[in-house]
């Protein structure tokens, strides 16, 4: 027992680096920062809080794929690496989008907050037992809600955490009842004897429940139709850098997590991947309906909004869609597809996020017709939200449309048309092409419309466009040479 | 000096280098982007020329050059580079006619202040072509499709404080995308199917014959081949890149862009892809030939399709009155008979058409160009007139090209290839009704190109830019020459008794039929070529218009055919009211569905009235004259009647949590967790 | 009936009222309440299980002292965020929460 | 079959619902501490002291006094007549109440038809030094992560429920609640 602790301690270096920088966050803006502008204490908390994401990276990088360790409660494998190394990015940019933002109080609670969320996301990440994933879910959740309640001075910050609260509260209560089913059945809270249990026992009504509960919280994390209504409200209400989180490291960890509870965890009720010989059923079936849902509904209502944050949002429950269906040709092709599109996803969200929080710095950039004359303010920052928008449209080169080519084809290499994926796949092209209508607009009111007063430029600080270039250069290079990520499982 | 296939990669890449550059340079370096793109293009032309004299040495030998992608699991993606005397030919043809455009571009965007801009997405719209047509993968190919949908985009829309050209340029993008909708699909399907992205690779591409085999022997319910339904779906995306009724809507607005733009597009870059892109991958095409069980052949549709373009194109250039109009629905009608060739099995007749339509296309959208110029951005044929003393040069090449697109026997290059393809028409054994519409379409062609040259170029001048015209400047000119030039003389590399391009594009002999087998077609062709001048003499030549506002003379003698034909058959109003509609219906019965899942059996009582009157009211309000752009209207109302289910209130939210949970889980139960 | 039957069954009793309170409910801590009640009702399941399933470990009681302090955790944070709302709307009606909406 | 059972039942289902019914937001904190001690009831009968004791101390003793404070601090006026909470629309009961059918109609019949393995005889015991070595042991993370979840909510709920201060405001003010434009829908 005690040799396993020096194999955990390297384990969660990471996270305890983090958690240290959390801390000395707060230290230092208590001790060094009394009396100072707020600028510099925010300049100052988001160094502090970069160099510690910079070392979990490292420390990530360095340590690779450790296995399973604590008795079996964290599994360290490739793709918890990957999905662990990509959040901590994910992370870093959600974190300098506060620089160029419109800043706001007490910079060194957010920052640790952040930190605290990340670590969350680092536990959903490698978590295969059911309490690990409980815990992981339940720390970046309630992370995240303090983060999109963060702004004290507008009630729509208060309003949006309290939405995103109240779902995610009832979300984890269902899910802990799944849990509490699970552990009834299989008599063991570890993903791999959950399975072997399920594999020799049908698991019956009960297990149905169980399954629907799990699959609700899964909904909820990652904005699936019918559990997506709270992100237009959060993506709108919370501080930008907080959506920023929500919308990519959030996003990237929840797919991990519930790729690995679904596929290791509950695999013998999926109804089988290839239903060629059992027919339609299973949670396979389920999730395919909810992604065909989520495609539907999430690109026709973005095409209404003039709200430039619900337009966001709503594509990313389009998104979901496609997220829920790279989950599903998991089971066929493993996780490469699945976690090329969060990942790339994630980082063009967070980058759409950050050229918003540069834009709202001087003016309010909350509808559409706000981008107006972008490109005179800031030909950068324009040209930056066009590789982002076009990578999420799916326009190749960009990682967008080669992460939707590879979601895609494993979900038509199932059984092709004779499996529900199929279909589903069919419909999200379809849908890729509706989207381009409303990602067109926004980038029409970026660079064609000219606005009624002339533009000023704005000022964007050397760190955040440094930020922006990286973030689009990444879409980029990934979608040029995707083996980088992909070439990986 | 040759080029192999593995150096294939540098045709693109040169006005790709070009582009970038041009579009990142200071704005205020105005010659710099220019000499770029020039400089791109030259260098893109000499290294075409080159892979050209290499795929020529042995045209049967197809040499390709590909690379792994990427390696996913157990998984390897290759894409790759492929020559043959096809991609030989296009890209010299795209890259002569794309250094000509840019040439003449320099001296008609002389007074804009975003030149340089231009000449970076003229080098992009290039590069991507060129792609294209070097690839060796569909997914490549699909690809730079897409970057040539955006840079054709971004041309069209170049004068974007114009709202008709914005919405033009919306448009352009929209339909397109409706076809590579099918294309994608296609894709996906073949690559699922095939398991390979690569067109040939010895024996396991895509287009080799054992896997033909396969996809033409694989069965769908209803007895159709798996290559038939992929082959009609990749042509659905060609249909919509090259104006294929019934997407040919988006070609004619996209007049909207600058004229050479227009020259580009209609000749070499956009819609050559379609045409390409059916040449590509006929052996696909035509792999459900040889089973007769197949109830519907890939090609016979792609032929009727073919026919009712060109003879649709045709009848709509007849009563347009913008010149450049009249040009752009010609080129609908010609890129019809191109489609008509590959579907009666000629893709070789198609590709020669193809060459010489793009140069004497070209020729006369820079000869509209050189005239609107003149004339002060006059672009109205009842406005114009009596051009021809003024601007001789430009006459001189325009009545050339107006030759060479009607087909004037013998001397003009429109003429062989045209002939071409209503040789092959007729020897096509399923049925008669194309060549009769080929036929039909040469009276036509004859008919509006006679009375726009007539209208333009002879009579008075009837408006103010058409009375102080004057000859355009040297570097206009000079494309224009080269341009006439080749107009004339590339037809006389596929005569029927010597098929010199013919045999080479085959990579094998072409059956040479001499000018006795031929004759009689030629004969009847020639007279209908001269009926159609006839008419065109008879309406618009004895009695010269003299006054702007005169009724057109057609519609003095015809006046419901003419309104008919000016209101473009009311093509656009029958989408609205079609497609629009339909989607709209699909939406809101999604929104009732919606509801009732949403809300819970009660809300759902209350509302299902109120969805029914929302459909009563659709059907009702939405008329007949509605545009183009109510489907995307139609779209968005959709989702603002869906936004409006997100109400605000928490607890709603919650409520469809609790519903969602129990729907999962019902369904869970009756799918059968076992 | 058996043991476990029956303390399933309660449990759900127990869950579903506090799901009524959340779907019912206008006042905003009352909601909050009936979330913990769900909490608690999935903790008796463990409880029950532990008690009378077949496995053999203590994982399920050990679950149960983790979801405890995360739901008293997860109470803390909400109450906050009730009192944050009351701040700007004068108001725990979760009515008053109604202004993102589209 | 014991009878402490179904009393201990009784009492938790009683009072929560009572608790889930009154208008007094007083009351059902009061009764809802009930049904907590029902429940801790519940897990000392069952065998599983620790855990009882443990929802006692945090559910009895930490929880509802949150819930209290929380009740006070947001009362409108000091002298406000204790906190009534205002009535739910008919629809909103309704809708809600039919929401919570259909949950009730999923899972009552699952729990009642599962066929579970009983263990026969008495109940397994576990004692706090078990309990220990298994938190030291094989849950060790788990005590990590829900150190850092309790730091996160003492952190957050502090910054929350305190006060506005005057650092509060931007530096920039771009129009506040511009975020709030854009909903609107556009005239058609």
């Amino acid at each position: 027992m005690t040799g396993d602790y020096g194999a955990l301690g390297r384990a969660l270096l990471p996270e305890g680096v983090l958690v240290a920088t959390a801390l000395v966050v707060i230290l230092c803006d208590l001790v060094w920062g009394r009396g100072r502008g707020r600028e510099s204490r925010v300049q100052a908390s988001v160094l502090l809080g970069l160099l510690g994401l910079v070392a979990a990276c490292v420390i990530l990088w360095q340590e690779g794929v450790l296995g399973e360790v604590g008795s079996g409660a964290l599994n360290l494998d490739f793709l918890a690496v990957a999905v662990r190394v990509g959040v901590v990015v994910l992370s870093g940019f959600s974190l300098l989008t506060l620089v160029g933002g419109n800043t706001r109080s007490q910079p060194a609670e957010y920052v640790a907050l952040l930190l605290f969320a990340t670590v969350g996301f680092l536990q959903m990440a490698a978590a295969q037992t059911l309490l690990l994933a409980f815990l992981g879910l339940e720390l970046a959740s309630l992370s995240l809600y303090v983060l999109a309640g963060y702004d004290r001075t507008r009630p729509e910050s208060a309003e949006a955490a309290l939405k995103y609260y109240l779902q995610g509260g009832v979300s984890a209560a269902v899910l802990l009842f799944g849990f509490s089913l699970l552990y009834g059945l299989t008599g063991s809270i570890g993903f791999r004897e959950i399975s072997l249990v399920l594999v020799s026992n049908p698991p019956g009504a009960l297990g149905a429940v169980a399954v629907g509960m799990v699959l609700v919280a899964f909904g909820y994390k990652v904005a699936v139709a019918p559990f997506h209504l709270w992100a237009p409200d959060v993506y709108q209400g919370a501080p930008t850098s907080s959506a920023a989180l929500i919308a990519s490291a959030s996003k990237l960890a929840g797919v991990a997590l519930f790729w690995r509870l679904l596929w290791s965890g509950l695999g013998p009720t999926s109804g089988g991947v290839n239903l060629s010989s059992s027919g339609p059923g299973g949670w396979v079936l389920v999730v395919a309906v909810m992604a065909a849902a989520s495609l539907l509904l999430g690109n026709l209502v973005a095409l209404a909004q003039r709200n430039l944050r619900r337009l966001l949002a709503y594509s990313a429950i389009g998104h979901a869609g496609g997220l829920a269906l790279g989950l599903l040709a998991a089971g066929e092709v493993g996780p490469g597809p699945l976690f090329y599109y969060a990942a790339t996803y994630g980082l063009a969200t967070v980058g759409i996020f950050g050229c918003i929080a540069l834009t709202e710095r001087e003016t309010s950039c909350a509808t559409l017709e706000d981008l107006a004359g972008l490109w005179r303010r800031s030909p950068l920052v324009a040209a930056c939200l066009a590789v982002f928008v076009l990578s999420l449209a799916g326009i190749p080169p960009l990682a967008g449309f080669f992460g939707k080519f590879v979601v895609f084809a494993a979900a038509l290499r199932i059984d092709g048309l004779g499996h529900p994926a199929g279909w589903v796949a069919l419909l999200a092209i379809v849908m890729s092409m509706v989207s381009l209508y409303y990602y067109l607009i926004v980038l029409k009111q970026a660079w064609l419309v000219v606005p009624p007063t002339p533009p000023r430029r704005m000022a964007v600080p050397l760190v955040a466009s440094l930020a922006l270039v990286a973030a689009a250069a990444g879409l980029v290079v990934l979608g040029v040479f995707p083996s980088i990520l992909l070439g990986l499982f | 000096m040759t080029l192999s296939a593995s150096l294939l990669w540098l045709i693109p890449a040169t006005p790709l280098a070009a582009s970038v550059f041009g579009l990142f340079a200071p704005r205020t370096a105005r010659t710099l982007p220019i000499a770029g793109a020039l400089l791109g293009l030259v260098a893109a032309l000499g290294l075409s020329v080159a892979a050209l004299a290499g795929a020529l040495v042995d045209p049967a030998v197809r040499a390709t050059s590909d690379f792994a992608w990427f390696t996913f699991g157990a998984q390897t993606l290759r894409l790759g580079w492929l020559l043959d005397p096809l991609a030989g030919f296009m890209c010299v043809l795209v890259t002569l006619i794309g250094l000509l455009v840019a040439l003449f571009s320099t001296a008609y965007l002389r007074h804009d202040p975003r030149i340089g801009r231009f000449f970076g997405f003229l080098s992009l719209f290039v590069a991507a072509m060129l792609g294209l047509l070097v690839t060796n993968s569909l997914l490549l190919l699909f690809i730079c499709w897409e970057l040539v949908g955006l840079a054709s985009y971004l041309l069209i829309g170049f004068w974007y404080e114009r709202p008709a050209a914005a919405a033009a340029a919306k448009k352009a993008f929209i339909t397109t995308r409706i076809g590579d909708l099918g294309f994608l699909i296609g894709l996906v399907w073949l690559h699922q199917a095939t398991g390979s992205a690569l067109f040939h690779d010895g024996g396991a591409g895509a287009l080799d014959a054992p896997t033909l085999a396969r996809l033409s022997s694989t069965l769908l319910p209803g007895g159709w081949a798996v290559s038939t339904a992929i082959g009609l779906l990749l042509f659905v995306g060609a249909a919509g890149k090259s104006g294929q009724f019934p997407l040919h809507v988006w070609l004619p607005d996209a007049m909207e862009g600058p004229t050479p733009v227009s020259a580009l597009i209609h000749a070499a870059t956009m819609v050559a892809a379609g045409v390409f892109l059916m040449a590509r991958v006929f052996p696909l095409m035509a792999a459900d030939q040889g089973l007769a069980t197949v109830p519907f052949h890939a090609l016979t549709g792609v032929a009727v399709i073919g026919a009712v373009t060109a003879l649709l194109g045709a009848v709509l250039a007849v009563a347009q009155n913008d010149i450049k109009r009249v040009l752009a629905y010609s080129t609908v009608s010609q890129l019809g008979y191109m489609m008509l060739a590959i579907g009666v099995g000629s893709w070789v007749a198609a590709v020669f058409h193809l060459i010489t339509h793009a140069f004497f296309k070209a020729l006369l959208f820079l000869g509209a160009g050189s005239v609107i110029d003149a004339t002060h951005h006059e672009q109205d044929l009842r406005r114009l007139g009596g051009l021809a003393g003024r601007m001789r040069v430009t006459f001189a090449t325009f009545a050339l090209g107006t030759g060479a697109l009607m087909g004037l026997p013998f001397v003009f290059s429109g003429f062989w290839s045209k002939e071409a393809i209503l040789h092959a028409a007729e020897g096509w054994t399923v049925s008669h009704l194309p060549f009769a519409a080929g036929l039909v379409g040469v009276v036509l062609t004859a008919f509006y190109m006679t009375r726009l040259v007539l209208e333009v170029f002879f009579g008075k001048a009837r408006g103010e830019g058409a009375a102080h015209a004057e000859e355009s400047p040297g570097l206009m000119r000079g494309p224009l020459v080269v341009l006439a030039v080749a107009a004339v003389g590339l037809g006389w590399l596929g005569l029927p008794n010597w098929p010199w391009l013919q045999t080479r594009l085959q990579g094998g002999d072409w059956p040479v039929h001499g000018l006795g087998e031929g004759f009689g077609l030629m004969v009847v062709s020639t007279a209908l070529v001269l009926l159609g001048i006839g008419a065109g003499w008879w309406w618009y030549g004895r009695v010269k218009r003299t006054d702007a506002r005169a009724l057109d003379p057609l519609a003095r003698s015809w006046p419901a055919v003419h309104a008919a034909l000016a209101g473009r058959l009311w093509l656009d109003e029958l989408y609205a009211a079609t497609v629009g509609r339909a989607f709209a219906m699909l939406a809101r019965v999604a929104a009732f569905f919606d509801r009732w899942v949403w809300g819970g059996a009660v809300e759902a009582a209350g509302r299902t009235a109120e969805t029914v009157g929302q459909v009563n009211r659709a059907v009702d309000e939405d008329g007949l004259n509605a545009g183009f752009d109510n489907t995307s209207e139609h779209l968005r109302g959709s989702g603002r009647r869906y936004a409006k289910a997100q109400t605000g209130d928490a607890q709603s939210y919650l409520r469809v949590v609790a519903i969602g949970l129990a729907v999962v889980g019902v369904l869970l139960l009756w799918g059968g967790v076992r | 009936m058996s043991p476990l039957h029956l303390c399933l069954l309660l449990s759900t009793v127990l869950f579903c009222i506090g799901l009524a309170a959340v779907l019912v409910r206008t006042s905003a801590i009352l909601v909050l309440l009936g979330v913990e009640l769900m909490l608690n009702a999935a903790n008796l399941n463990f409880i029950a299980f532990w008690r009378y399933g077949p496995g053999g470990d203590d994982t399920g009681v050990i679950f149960v002292l983790f979801s405890i302090a995360v739901a008293a955790a997860e109470a803390a944070v909400g109450l906050a965020l009730v009192i944050a709302l009351h701040r700007h709307r004068r108001t725990i009606a979760l009515k008053a929460a109604n202004q993102l909406r589209g | 079959m014991s009878l402490a059972f179904l009393a201990l039942a009784l009492v938790c289902v009683v009072t929560a619902s009572a608790a889930m019914i009154s208008r007094n937001l007083i009351h059902s904190a009061l009764l809802l501490v009930l049904t907590w001690i029902g429940l801790a009831g519940l897990y000392l009968w069952a065998g599983a002291d620790f855990v009882g004791f443990s929802q006692a101390i945090v559910y009895v003793g930490g929880v509802s006094m949150v819930v209290l404070f929380a009740v006070l601090l947001t009362r409108r006026q000091r002298d406000e007549p204790l906190v009534l909470i205002p009535e739910a629309g008919v629809g909103r009961v309704v809708a809600g109440l039919a929401a919570t059918f259909w949950v009730a109609a999923l899972l009552v019949p699952a729990m009642v038809v599962a066929p579970l393995v009983q263990r026969a005889g008495p109940g397994p015991t576990l004692t706090v030094k078990r309990i220990g070595e298994l938190l030291a042991g094989p849950h060790l993370v788990a005590v990590l992560v829900v150190g850092v979840i309790l730091t996160v909510s003492l952190i957050g709920a502090l910054y929350l429920a305190a006060p506005v201060t005057a650092e509060d405001q931007p530096e920039w003010d771009n129009g506040g609640t511009g975020r709030d434009r854009g909903n609107q829908e556009e005239p058609s």
